[in-house]
């Protein structure tokens, strides 16, 4: 079997396949542009989240905070537009809202790169205290009235179609930070050596450090730019739901690095790839939005996306067992 | 507030123990609960756990029966569950007073707003004349483990099937996870996958808002009738735009102080009997099932009045 | 006016956990000149270069460079001033292409923020034709065999215009050929002006491109001077405080001893082809090959580590079906990996556990508990046996040097009792004390009826230990040799 | 011996990082020059004066100890079982779906049965069975996640992710969702009973934490455990089966968690596909926080007990200050923070540990790793 046959990413990509043409087979109307464009409009919020974790694991480390702090700056930032009375510039919403993931963010990076801790537990406690005190201290009730600027970037569409029934299928102009958030990170890690650094920090630590790397500020980084995206994250999301809801987000933590190691990226760090990742958010998002066009029955349903993560995560996984079997 | 009764000779404690902490329909009925500390210079309070599980009330009513207080009342998230502890609680001489909760057997009082059925059925009738009692309509509910949710759809179904022969259920119960963006996402499948879909009703609070919002983005506020429990806090904006066409719910802060008021009466040892008035609007003339009291005090909720309901 | 030395070393001290691994150790390092380091395992010798290179901090004493003493002292600053290090554990990065092993260095301390993929290329394609080896420079560096590794590390420090490089331990797993290569292009480096600090414990090669020589022992300076001031039993002696017979430990089998193993046609396409030999009771048969002739793998092979695609295997006389090391251990088979670090050892684990995890099944008392005292015991009884120096069993086997960490290896296997012992590189990293003694304990083994099969690059080794030599080529048994034959007899074999 | 070079000047030795002044150093020694575990105990003995002195008059009396006592069990067990995971390298994230998925089959077994049999005797049979199916129910979950672990290879924390949607999903299948009643009246003896004054899922989970502690430190079992968590393929090298000691351990996880689900099923006299979702993030900060590294080799039942009394004093305390439970989950996150750091900072004052090489390519053997 050629190399590439057997490599995660394409593993996954024929699962997709896979379960398009089923789909499809069962429900012609899933065809169509209306449903691209809502697995994209849906794919948002998670591909902009599994970016960040991506890289993270690419850097030999985890963050489950993540999804605390999308709700955090989320809520936070849309609470201070709507108090300060300046929700007219949407501008400044995202640069809030992406400033407090960022500081929190350096929180993370305070723990990890500054003490020196491991980042799952690092991570696990600050998920555990940042939603803590977004509720208990910032507020629980949800802000439904989001400032004007929201509302418009929600209404703001990239294209817009109509269907045969004269209603409407569109492609939010949100679509246009995941894209954007692509091609920085893929700039970042491949043309830059902020990017190798990253990689040689996954791959040995103590090597990196050895031959000169800054391993230290190249975790700040990681774990702020993380921040960063969680922020954009959770403003796009508060944004295209019309409400920020503080209990939101948070729970998704697992769903997403399944994500990102059905791509490919290894949990034990050095190894991880943008179009895997897309790939796994694809998966799950798919998983995630077919089960009622294939027919399944809601109580099944749990069953069926457990069964699809292991298959994702299993099918290339034994695949690089064999191989290694053949090489000894 | 005014003070206390002549017949009250002591101020109770009497914590209310809800479902989950922190969401709009529990803040409503903190304000209920407040309210009613501040009528009666009782201690009575709320706290619920942090995330929605069954398992955490318990652990929470453990503390209070350790505490030693006069009085539980509680919202229970798994009413099953909580069958042991309460009945700890009782052997410990505590009242107990349940809401949501009409199956529970180890209480001394539980109210209900209205009878789960009835409401369900209230529902889809007024889905059906939204509908011209013609068409395809999906059910949602937040969770397939919430008995009373399931409560109001088996209400609904059961009356459309009765009263609405030109009606259509389509796929299977839709389960949102209290969560709106799943309501969102899900709405958008179900009208991908049943292009005649017109109708949609909902359950948790956040339901009818994720299936507006889908609606509305379709462009199809006008053709579609929506339908469902929510708080107008949260479903305000779409009932405006006509996306979401009338949302239902009974005050929370009503339950709260209802609760409250019934588990003093029974410290204070007062008969509690059919038709009496609770002194709460919807709570005027109860009716009483065993030990199960039940109020007429659900609300529905359409643009017009919508106003009347800042919460 | 005598220009001061490139690197001065001043006082340095360090002290571990309960150990001092260095106590005022001082010495320079002038323009080209090539310094070697020698000591027993644990002298302190990657300590120093640790501390040189700034990965780890001195307790007390300094660094000059070029006269001036050193207030900070990172790794950058150590790149900075022209040093260059080939560390003992390779500090390769596994999940990076070849390419970016060997250039990133390059690219960092060049400040680029920006990577040019065709610069990285020709940089590394330049370091490998430097060294003179042709790696694929794609591959992953996690997927190269230890050698490659290691010549990867080499063509990384060799490329930058370093003014000292240090190499610990450099040649521990090249073979012959790699070998001469590097100690050339050493002294092509020394005709260039670059200094060179070189660890090995193969005492031929230090005498080959050393001008200097300072020794270490228990982490002190016991000696230093030119190479022409000592010879190989002089050095040994310092190092060792004591002198080393140079005796043969040489096992052949007895003319009646029994047929421990039997391979025939044993086969892994890509790796080895239709291998066949046999072990006798007390027999130490050696297997040699030039890098990649599939030594490794047939090794793995018969421990049931790799499957293979045919050919039998017999164990007394028996077929035996051997898929996976638990089925080789119950045929009595024992493995000492080549690469300890990450095959053998359990780094943050005590010493003991490292030791007796092989035979805990043989330590289970009634009900199924572990009789905790006869395992310390059997642990100390290794440490002892073995001369493992280590003040507690009970610390990390990550605090030993390398030398006692393979001992630890050594005895793990030792305690199994096995009847056949596959040692592959069973003396890499280890100096000529240890090694004489470490040979001295296969030798017994043998004596007592184990069959043992070791494999090695070191010829010296191969020759001292084995009656009867296999050499291998592109997977295939080439050539089998007598023990009697001469180094340079069989260097030529292997090279031809 | 000729010299090499022989310096004129000899500058002052440069001091290192640990040139601390010895004045932190000497606190830092007050802290406790002691293990993370006494510390830890240290600190939960903190947590219990505050709270006796805060509100002594609920917190410290019979009935909250007992009330502590009852609510403790259940998720100790999940903490167990996560930090055995743990030990391996690996996590159980399908342990409260193990709990559901057992607990109803043990009810649905003794509601099926209970009717048919008469008499005490036959009651506690039924009851028995069940019980019975529910552990062995357990152990096969475990097997299934130890297969995909270990013969499929497939990632720990995705391959019990995705087993514990299927367990959870099974059993909404069983259920559709509903609360399941109909446990015989004597099953309620296992949450809620007392034996010499003691709960009785108190007295379960004091004897299997000791029957986890004597496998993993006292049998050959325990030290391969450690020892494959620490290096996966020096085990392998080692002649150690990796996978059938994967099997095992997490067949003890599912174990484990169907006793908990076992005694959540009797403190709630029904059994439900989401009771005790929240406590699997709880049970996994509980293991952590109990010293268990998650990257394997390290971790003790000593230290997860000790985990677990401070989480419940603190919850109990807070409780009863009627402070928010958000803010209960904020300080559970601090505390986690604030006891690594601590750790980290005695460390620190140590001479052995910052710099340690970790050599190349090795999995992580310690908390240096992150
Ligand atoms: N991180 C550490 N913690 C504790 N002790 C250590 C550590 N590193 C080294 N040592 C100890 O310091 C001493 C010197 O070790 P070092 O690795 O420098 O020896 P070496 O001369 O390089 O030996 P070898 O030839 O075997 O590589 C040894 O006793 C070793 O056990
Ligand atoms: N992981 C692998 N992937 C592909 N080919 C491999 C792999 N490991 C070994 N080989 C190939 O198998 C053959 C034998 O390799 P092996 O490592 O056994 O050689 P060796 O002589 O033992 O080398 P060394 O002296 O370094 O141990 C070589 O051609 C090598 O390229
Ligand atoms: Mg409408
Ligand atoms: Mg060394």
């Amino acid at each position: 079997m050629p190399s590439w046959a057997t490599r995660n990413e394409v593993i996954v990509a024929l699962v997709i396949v896979a379960l398009c043409v089923v789909t499809a087979l069962i429900n012609p109307s899933f065809l169509s542009l209306a449903t691209l464009f809502d697995m994209l409009r849906n794919g948002i919020l998670i591909g902009l989240l599994a970016i960040g974790v991506m890289l993270v694991l690419i850097s030999g480390g985890i963050d489950v905070s993540f999804t605390a702090i999308a709700a955090f700056s989320m809520y936070a930032a849309t609470m201070l537009l709507v108090d300060l009375g300046i929700g007219d510039s949407l501008l400044l919403a995202f640069l809030i809202s992406a400033g407090i993931g960022l500081s929190l963010g350096m929180i993370n990076a305070l723990f990890i790169a500054g003490f020196g801790l491991p980042t799952l537990i690092v991570t696990l406690g600050t998920l555990s205290a940042f939603r803590g005190f977004l509720l208990a201290f910032v507020g629980s009730d949800l802000i439904s009235n989001v400032p004007p600027a929201m509302r418009d970037f929600s209404r703001s569409m990239l294209v817009r179609g109509t269907d045969a029934a004269g209603y409407f299928y569109s492609l939010p102009t949100a679509v246009l930070f995941l894209i954007a958030a692509v091609v920085i990170t893929w700039f970042i890690l491949y043309r830059t050596m902020l990017g190798r650094s990253i990689f040689a920090v996954g791959g040995s630590r103590e090597a990196a450090a050895r031959i000169g790397f800054n391993v230290r500020a190249t975790q700040v980084f990681v774990y702020g730019y993380v921040g960063v995206l969680a922020g954009t994250a959770g403003l796009i999301h508060a944004s295209l739901a019309r409400v920020a809801n503080p209990s939101d987000i948070v729970g998704l933590e697992l769903e997403v690095i399944a994500a990102v190691v059905l791509g490919g990226a290894r949990l034990t760090g050095g190894y991880g790839t943008i179009t895997g990742t897309l790939l796994g958010v694809t998966l799950i998002v798919l998983v995630n939005n077919t089960l009622v066009t294939l027919g399944i029955p809601t109580t099944w349903q749990k069953v069926m996306i457990g069964f699809l993560i292991l298959l994702g995560t299993g099918l290339p996984a034994f695949q690089a067992r064999l191989r290694a079997n053949r090489m000894g | 507030g005014t003070t206390a009764t002549p017949a009250q000779a002591q101020e109770y404690t009497i914590p209310t123990v809800v479902k989950i902490d922190g969401i709009q329909w529990f803040n409503r009925m903190r304000e209920g609960v407040d309210r009613y500390a501040e009528d009666t210079g009782n201690n009575s309070y709320q706290v619920g756990p942090a995330q929605a599980d069954a398992q955490l009330q318990v652990q929470i009513i453990e503390d209070l029966i350790a505490q030693n207080v006069d009085a539980i009342t509680v919202v229970p998230f798994s009413p099953e569950a909580l069958e042991p502890v309460l009945a700890r609680a009782r052997e410990n001489g505590i009242v107990v007073v349940a809401h949501e909760a009409s199956n529970i057997e180890n209480a001394d009082w539980d109210i209900e707003a209205f009878q789960n059925v009835d409401y369900g059925a209230h529902i889809m009738d007024q889905l059906a004349a939204c509908m011209g009692e013609e068409g395809e309509y999906a059910v949602f509910v937040g969770g397939l483990t919430s008995r009373t949710h399931n409560e109001w759809i088996d209400g609904a179904i059961a009356r459309q099937e009765e009263a609405y022969p030109n009606m259509t259920l389509v796929g299977d119960r839709n389960e949102t996870y209290d969560d709106q963006q799943r309501a969102y996402a899900r709405a958008q499948e179900l009208l991908r996958t049943y292009p005649n879909l017109r109708g949609f009703q909902g359950s948790a609070s956040t339901d009818v808002a994720g299936i507006g919002l889908a609606l509305e983005e379709r462009g199809m506020e006008d053709d579609t009738c929506v339908m469902g429990t929510s708080l107008p806090s949260i479903s305000g904006q779409y009932l405006e735009t006509g996306a979401v066409d009338g949302i239902f719910f009974w005050d929370p802060a009503d339950a709260g102080y209802v609760m409250q008021e019934l588990a003093t009466m029974v410290l204070d040892g007062e008969e509690i009997a059919e038709g009496m008035d609770l002194g709460v609007p919807g709570y005027n003339s109860v009716t009483i099932d065993g030990h199960v009291i039940y109020g007429q005090a659900w609300v529905d909720v359409t643009a017009e009045n919508m106003d009347d309901y800042p919460f | 006016m005598t220009s001061p030395p490139l690197l001065d070393l001043i006082g340095l001290s360090k002290s571990f956990a309960g150990v001092r691994a260095l106590d005022d150790v001082g010495f320079a390092i002038a323009k080209g000149e090539v310094v070697c380091l020698a000591g027993e395992n644990g002298s302190g010798k990657s300590t120093l270069i640790k501390i040189v290179a700034g990965a780890q901090p001195a307790d007390a004493g300094s660094i000059a460079i070029d006269g001036q003493v050193q207030r900070r002292w990172s790794p950058m600053d150590a790149v900075r001033a022209g040093i260059q290090v080939i560390f003992q554990d390779f500090a390769l990065f596994p999940n990076l292409s070849v390419a970016e092993n060997i250039a990133l260095n390059q690219e960092l301390s060049a400040g680029h923020r920006f990577i040019n993929w065709k610069a990285v290329r020709a940089v590394a394609r330049r370091g490998l034709e430097r060294v003179g080896v042709d790696i694929p420079l794609d591959q992953t560096a996690e997927t190269l065999p230890v050698a490659d590794k290691q010549l990867v590390a080499i063509a990384r420090a060799l490329l930058s215009d370093a003014r000292l490089i240090i190499m610990d331990e450099p040649t521990t797993a090249l073979t012959e050929r790699e070998v001469r290569h590097l100690l050339d292009i050493i002294r092509r480096l020394r005709d260039d002006g670059v200094s060179v600090l070189f660890v090995s414990h193969k005492l031929n090669e230090v005498f080959d491109v050393c001008d200097k020589i300072v020794v270490l022992r228990n982490g002190r300076r016991v000696a230093a001077g030119t190479a022409a001031e000592f010879d190989i039993s002089s050095l040994t002696r310092h190092m060792t405080g004591r002198d080393i017979a140079a005796e043969s430990h040489r096992r052949a089998a007895g003319a009646d001893a029994r047929e421990l193993l039997r391979v025939e046609g044993l086969t892994k396409h890509g790796a080895f082809a239709d291998i066949a030999f046999s072990l006798k009771a007390g027999e130490v048969l050696g297997i040699t090959g030039l890098l990649g002739s599939g030594r490794t793998q047939l090794a793995k092979a018969l421990f049931g580590l790799t499957p293979v695609d045919g050919g039998c295997i017999a164990v007394d006389g028996r077929p035996a079906a051997i898929a996976s090391p638990q089925d080789a251990i119950a045929h009595g088979i024992g493995y000492v990996p080549e690469d300890r670090l990450t095959e053998g050892l359990f780094l943050s684990q005590p010493i003991a556990a490292n030791i007796v995890v092989g035979t805990v099944d043989r330590h289970t008392g009634g009900g199924g508990l572990l009789d905790r005292h006869g395992l310390k015991a059997e642990a100390r009884r290794w440490i002892d046996k073995l001369k493992v120096l280590t003040p507690s069993p009970d610390l990390p086997v990550q605090s030993l040097s390398g030398g006692n960490q393979q001992r630890v290896v050594l005895a793990r296997w030792l305690a199994t009792n096995p009847k056949i012992l596959i040692l592959n590189g069973p003396t890499v990293g280890v100096d000529v004390g240890s090694k004489a003694e470490i040979h001295a304990i296969v030798a017994g083994l043998a004596d007592a009826g184990i069959g043992i099969i070791v494999i090695s690059d070191d010829i010296p080794e191969i020759l001292g230990a084995c009656a009867r030599i296999l050499v291998m080529r592109a997977g295939r048994i080439t050539d089998e040799v007598s023990g009697e034959v001469s180094a340079d007899d069989l260097a030529l074999r292997l090279a031809s | 011996m000729p010299e090499l070079a022989d310096p004129q000047t000899r500058p002052e030795p440069h001091g290192g990082p640990h040139g601390e002044p010895p004045a932190l150093r000497r606190l830092l020694g007050l802290v406790g020059g002691a293990s993370p575990l006494t510390r830890l105990a240290v600190i939960t003995a903190i947590i219990f004066l505050v709270m006796s002195l805060l509100r002594p008059d609920p917190f410290f009396t019979a009935g909250n100890f007992s009330s502590m006592a009852f609510q403790i069990p259940e998720f100790a067990l999940l903490s167990l079982a996560i930090m055995v995971a743990m030990l391996t390298g690996g996590i159980d994230l399908s342990i409260v779906g193990v709990a559901n998925l057992s607990s109803i089959l043990a009810v649905l077994v003794m509601r099926h049965l209970a009717p048919e049999v008469g008499g005490e005797a036959g009651t506690l049979g039924v009851i028995a069975l069940g019980i019975l199916v529910a552990l062995l129910c357990g152990s096969l979950c475990g097997l299934l996640n130890g297969l995909c672990v270990s013969y499929i290879n497939i990632p720990p924390i995705l391959a019990t992710l995705g087993t514990g949607l299927i367990f959870t999903g099974i059993a909404t299948v069983l259920t559709g969702g509903a609360a399941m009643m109909g446990f015989p009246a004597e099953y309620s003896v296992i949450g809620n009973g007392t034996l010499l004054y003691v709960p009785v899922p108190m007295w379960i989970f004091v004897a299997l934490a000791a029957v986890v502690a004597v496998i993993l430190s006292r049998t050959a079992f325990g030290l391969k455990v450690y020892m494959m968590g620490t290096n996966p393929l020096a085990s392998r090298f080692a002649g150690i089966s990796n996978a059938g000691i994967n099997i095992r351990i997490y067949m003890i996880c599912g174990f484990l968690a169907a006793v908990a689900g076992l005694i959540i099923a009797s403190r709630a006299n029904s059994a439900k596909a989401d009771y005790g979702e929240a406590y699997l993030l709880l049970s996994v900060l509980v293991a952590v926080l109990g010293g268990t590294n998650p990257y394997g080799g390290v971790g003790r039942v000593g230290g997860i007990v000790l985990a677990v009394l401070s989480m419940q004093f603190l919850s109990s305390g807070f409780n009863m200050m009627q402070v928010s439970n958000f803010a209960k989950e904020f300080i559970w996150g601090a505390l986690l923070l604030v006891v690594m750091v601590v750790n980290l900072l005695q460390f620190r004052s140590a001479p052995a540990a910052p710099g340690l090489p970790r050599p190349q390519g090795q999995p992580a053997p310690s908390l240096d790793k992150t």
